[in-house]
């Protein structure tokens, strides 16, 4: 149940942080989009020793989390629901690799400045002018409406999960967890009545109506800004990944 | 404005819902629809949008309804639904508001103009960007409601308005529905409600018009309403011990 | 099961992403033409949320006290069909991975093919769908559901370790990882395909004709020979599964130990051989190949690489700090 | 029978929904919590059994509330939520009513005489075979107030009772009500049925007590109704124009 309310609190506070007005935000959502996906390229196809040549993305985030009024922690908290895996590939490896210690710290970093990427990308720009962007580069309108409403249920169904789980525990035998023998119908419940809803609500989507022609809304120009923004990000994620900048720094001095 | 001439809905299953039933509502009246759980209250305003089939003859200012004019009517007459959760299914209350119009096709700023203009009316302009999984209950009924309004519908179809709000939000909503010009059909359990904002009402049983005439008088009456399956309101009132 | 960012390689990430756009553009090009989409949108919605929120819950599994959760792709190609439940997945997964970090942008090709192609075009009409052709019984469903998840679930580890691998991040040998996850996975599978099954069985108990419109929905067009199917696939995953599961218990070295059963020898995969092999792999799915592998550089290149990258990282952080101060400054005016 | 000493319930976002908040209720009293959306209603009755944490002391029967007594305390005060389908999640109504003294540990004829005493007490015996999926609201809320009759607990939490229910199953509910012993905190916004079934009556503002006294007299009180967010039943009935 924790976890539930946990879950609900973690979209929350995402949305809260995307709705602010910082530079960042007022950024053209195709030029974050590009941006982060150019600079996870260039970051990833860096080799499993790099760990020196990863640094210089570290820029990013250390600007841009400050300049969008994102807290670290939570980007911090978030990283470590992806580290497990990555340990498991990473710690597992240091037995059959002589430079596995080097090759661990790589994959923390990797993990680290990945997911902050990610998260970065979806604090400073709302859900809805993710899938609008979405929609104008033609991806189906299904595909965009299903992870709109899917996004919008979301929140729905744990508030009724979460509820109907204190209730389980309430009458329940004390123990952590539903006993499997009582899954079938607690989850099979919620899901016949989550069925049901989705009925109402494709009624309710008629009645306005649904379906009618794709409608494909104009984009907001490209402001000189937008195109800064994306010159930088790309361009400074490409330089990095040619020169080994910590190497040419580190032979100046 | 809104007439139903011997409008039968049936289930699937076999159940009849709504049975031979004859109504008319004129233009800007406002009809209360009341009967016990099962009366077919919810049937009915889903059948004059054609959500449900039905047989027997609707028609919305003069246009029948059937295959043909369901948009045009769909367009005419707006339907708010009993939870709104069912309801707001975009990211954002604007969007929302703004999906009925842009569905009919309207032109981009004239959707906006729409937009707007519903929200004003009810008074929530600051929700519209808010998403609906944190408003409260009454948001969310009145962002319901104002996506409705952005349609600007001739007849408003209400099932249950007053479901989940606190004795506060269920004022704000009298008070934004008071000035609405559209005709309207409202489904409610709540009677103090029906006799406020509904000068006629219409008591269903089993699908069928049991009783139609003002409130104040079809509302206290004892022997009718308990035979309607419901109670009258001077029971409610005095505690009906 | 999510794949991360961490773990790939670009080359390896766009591949699988090309694969999987391409199933999610067929999967739309289907439903379209069955003209469902319109219909299903609300439902599939719905489902998305409902499998999302149902991970929430744990189970206590009887007699250990560990817990597990329901698996989506099964579920969902049960009651949507497959096409739809795919592309429902890959909602699922990219909200996933946006809001909660599980996986990532790139990883989301990986993803979208491990957790939702492969059960939902793969194992749903190639197993669940022929074992409950005969007719829809609760034990049917049973064996349909608890068969394909375990199945499904063990490809898709399967698939995690070769794309792992493939990407060369880690320098994990391949019988070893597999070793490592399959047998995990297993123990898994097991327990979410008793869930999934529950569920399922729930539902044919209370609302049959869901279940029904679902499997009828998606019309099998080749009849595939059930047994055969069966079979192969079970075969696979006890043999991959199961051997390897009992390698690692009682080798630690598992694919050593194998290895010296079959060919009498361990020097087939040396150390150094895997090494080389890996370097291999990591130099042609490097975006620049040219790049140096670096551990072996001389040693000014080694020292300045480190002097230059911790003063890279203090250059970063300065100008992170500098933002913040400028930022409070700005704000105090 | 519940004391509560400077109660503070904090979400962890910070919202403080409870706010050192001090009540008594004696052994077979019936209290109505009455207060606008958010004042802390739903947040107090489920501190009082342990689902959100506080500060402060919670006593039940002379037993505080800590990890160790929760069992305890869990089993003897019981909790009907506001919307019943969130509380029905076995396969039958029988089976669910069935789930808690089970758990408790009862003998089987013993759960099973239990079960058939909640619902004849309630008058829902015919529904124990029934699953919850296809029963009317009404039923479901019965039947949720059968699981936690069941457990036989020495006081009665619910929440928002009467929501969904039509004119005439708010009637059987209130007359289920009336012969039970247990001790009663009803959160709730239909004020009528506060009077009714609630002769004290305690209005809450922002997690603490505002008044504290007869039903009879604070509710019908505009004042101070008004100060607490909410409408006296004068302003409800009138029209409130
Ligand atoms: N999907 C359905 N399939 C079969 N019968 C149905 C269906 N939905 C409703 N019914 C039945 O149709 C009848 C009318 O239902 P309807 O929902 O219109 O009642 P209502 O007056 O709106 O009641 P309430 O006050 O509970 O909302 C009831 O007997 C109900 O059981
Ligand atoms: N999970 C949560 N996290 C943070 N704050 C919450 C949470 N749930 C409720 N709140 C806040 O706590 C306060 C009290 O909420 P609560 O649900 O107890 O109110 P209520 O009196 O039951 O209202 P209602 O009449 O709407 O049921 C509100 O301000 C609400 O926004
Ligand atoms: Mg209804
Ligand atoms: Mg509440």
């Amino acid at each position: 149940m924790a976890d539930i309310r946990a879950k609900t609190a973690a979209l929350t506070s995402l949305e809260q942080l995307a709705a602010g007005h910082s530079l960042i935000h007022r950024v053209h959502p195709a030029a974050k989009l590009l941006g982060t996906a150019v600079y996870l390229l260039c970051l990833l196809s860096l080799g499993r020793y790099d760990l020196t040549r990863l640094t210089p993305y570290l820029l990013y985030p250390a600007l841009l989390l400050p300049l969008s009024d994102t807290p670290c922690g939570m980007v911090l908290r978030r990283a470590a629901v992806a580290l497990p895996f990555c340990l498991f590939a990473g710690v597992s490896g240091v037995f059959f690799d002589p430079y596995g210690v080097l090759a661990l710290a790589v994959l923390v970093l990797r993990t680290l400045l990945s997911v902050s990427a990610v998260l970065l990308l979806v604090a400073v720009t709302p859900l809805s002018s993710l899938t609008a962007q979405l929609r104008r580069w033609h991806v189906p309108a299904l595909c965009v409406s299903l992870l709109e409403m899917t996004y919008r249920y979301i929140g729905t169904l744990l508030d009724e999960a979460a509820t109907m789980y204190t209730a389980y525990r309430l009458r329940g035998s004390g123990k952590k967890g539903l006993e499997m023998r009582h899954m079938g119908s607690f989850v099979g419940g919620l899901l016949l009545r989550s069925f049901d809803r989705a009925e109402r609500i494709y009624q309710a989507m008629q009645c306005r109506g649904y379906p009618a022609a794709e409608h494909v809304r104009r984009a907001p120009p490209l402001a000189a800004r937008d195109a800064v923004y994306l010159a930088a990000v790309c361009g400074s994620s490409v330089l990095f990944r040619l020169i080994d900048l910590p190497t040419l720094l580190g032979r100046m001095f | 404005m809104l007439t139903m001439q011997n409008l039968t809905v049936t289930y699937p299953d076999g159940t009849v819902a709504v049975d031979g039933l004859d109504l008319t509502v004129a233009d800007g009246e406002r009809v209360a629809l009341i009967g016990a759980n099962g009366a077919g209250k919810t049937s009915l305003l889903l059948a004059l949008v054609g959500v449900l089939p039905h047989t027997g003859t609707v028609t919305v200012d003069g246009v029948t309804l059937d295959k043909h004019t369901l948009g045009e009517i769909r367009a005419r007459v707006g339907v708010v639904f009993q939870n709104p959760d069912d309801q707001l299914f975009m990211p954002t209350i604007g969007e929302d508001v703004a999906f009925g119009p842009r569905n009919h096709g309207l032109p981009e700023d004239q959707v906006a103009r729409r937009v707007t203009d519903a929200l004003a009316q009810l008074g929530i302009g600051h929700l519209r960007e808010r998403t609906a999984l944190k408003l409260s209950g009454g948001e969310k009924r009145m962002a319901a409601l104002a996506t409705v309004l952005a349609m600007a519908p001739a007849a408003l179809l209400l099932d249950e308005p007053t479901a989940f709000l606190d004795p506060r939000a269920r004022r704000t909503l009298i008070r934004a529905l008071a000035p609405l010009v559209p005709a309207r059909l409202v489904a409610t359990h709540d009677l103090p409600f029906a006799v406020d904002t509904c000068p006629r009402c219409v008591l269903l049983r089993e699908g069928r018009v049991f009783a139609d005439g003002a409130s104040r008088t079809l509302l206290y009456d004892e022997a009718l309403m308990e035979a309607c399956g419901v109670e009258a309101i001077g029971i409610l009132e005095s505690g009906g011990k | 099961m999510h794949m991360a960012d961490a773990l790939l390689s670009p080359v390896v990430g766009g591949a699988m992403s090309a694969v999987s756009a391409g199933a999610i553009g067929y999967a739309v090009h289907k439903i379209k033409k069955e003209e469902l989409s319109e219909k299903k949108l609300p439902v599939m919605a719905v489902m998305g949320a409902f499998v999302f929120a149902a991970q929430m819950i744990n189970f206590t599994i009887p007699g250990t006290g560990s817990s597990g959760h329901i698996g989506g792709g099964v579920l969902l190609a049960a009651m949507l069909g497959g096409f739809p439940a795919l592309l429902t997945e890959a909602a699922v997964l990219i909200i996933q991975c946006l809001f909660f970090a599980d996986g990532g942008l790139l990883a989301l090709g990986c993803n979208i093919f491990n957790m939702g192609v492969i059960p939902c075009l793969v194992i749903y009409p190639l197993l669940f769908q022929p074992v409950l052709q005969r007719g829809l019984t609760a034990k049917r469903l049973t064996v349909a559901s608890i068969l394909s998840v375990v199945i499904g679930l063990e490809l898709g580890a399967f698939a995690v370790v070769v794309e792992t691998l493939v990407s060369g991040i880690t320098a994990l040998p391949f019988g070893t990882f597999a070793a490592l996850m399959l047998p995990i996975h297993l123990a898994i599978g097991v327990v979410e395909g008793i869930v999934t099954a529950g569920i399922l069985c729930f539902v044919l108990r209370m609302r049959p004709e869901l279940l029904q419109s679902a499997l009828g929905g998606a019309a099998l067009d080749a009849r595939v020979p059930l047994r055969g199917t069966l079979a192969a696939l079970a075969a696979v995953t006890l043999l991959v599964g199961g051997g390897l599961s009992l390698a690692a218990s009682s080798h630690p070295d598992g694919l050593e130990w194998s290895m010296e059963k079959v060919t009498g020898t361990t020097e087939l995969l040396a150390e150094g051989e895997v090494h080389r092999a890996a370097a291999a792999i990591q130099e042609r799915t490097a975006l620049l190949p040219d790049y140096d592998f670096a551990q072996g550089g001389t040693g000014g290149t080694t020292v300045a690489g480190i002097a230059g990258a911790v003063l890279t990282t203090v250059l970063a952080g300065g100008a992170g700090f500098v933002v913040v101060r400028l930022k409070k400054r700005a704000a105090s005016k």
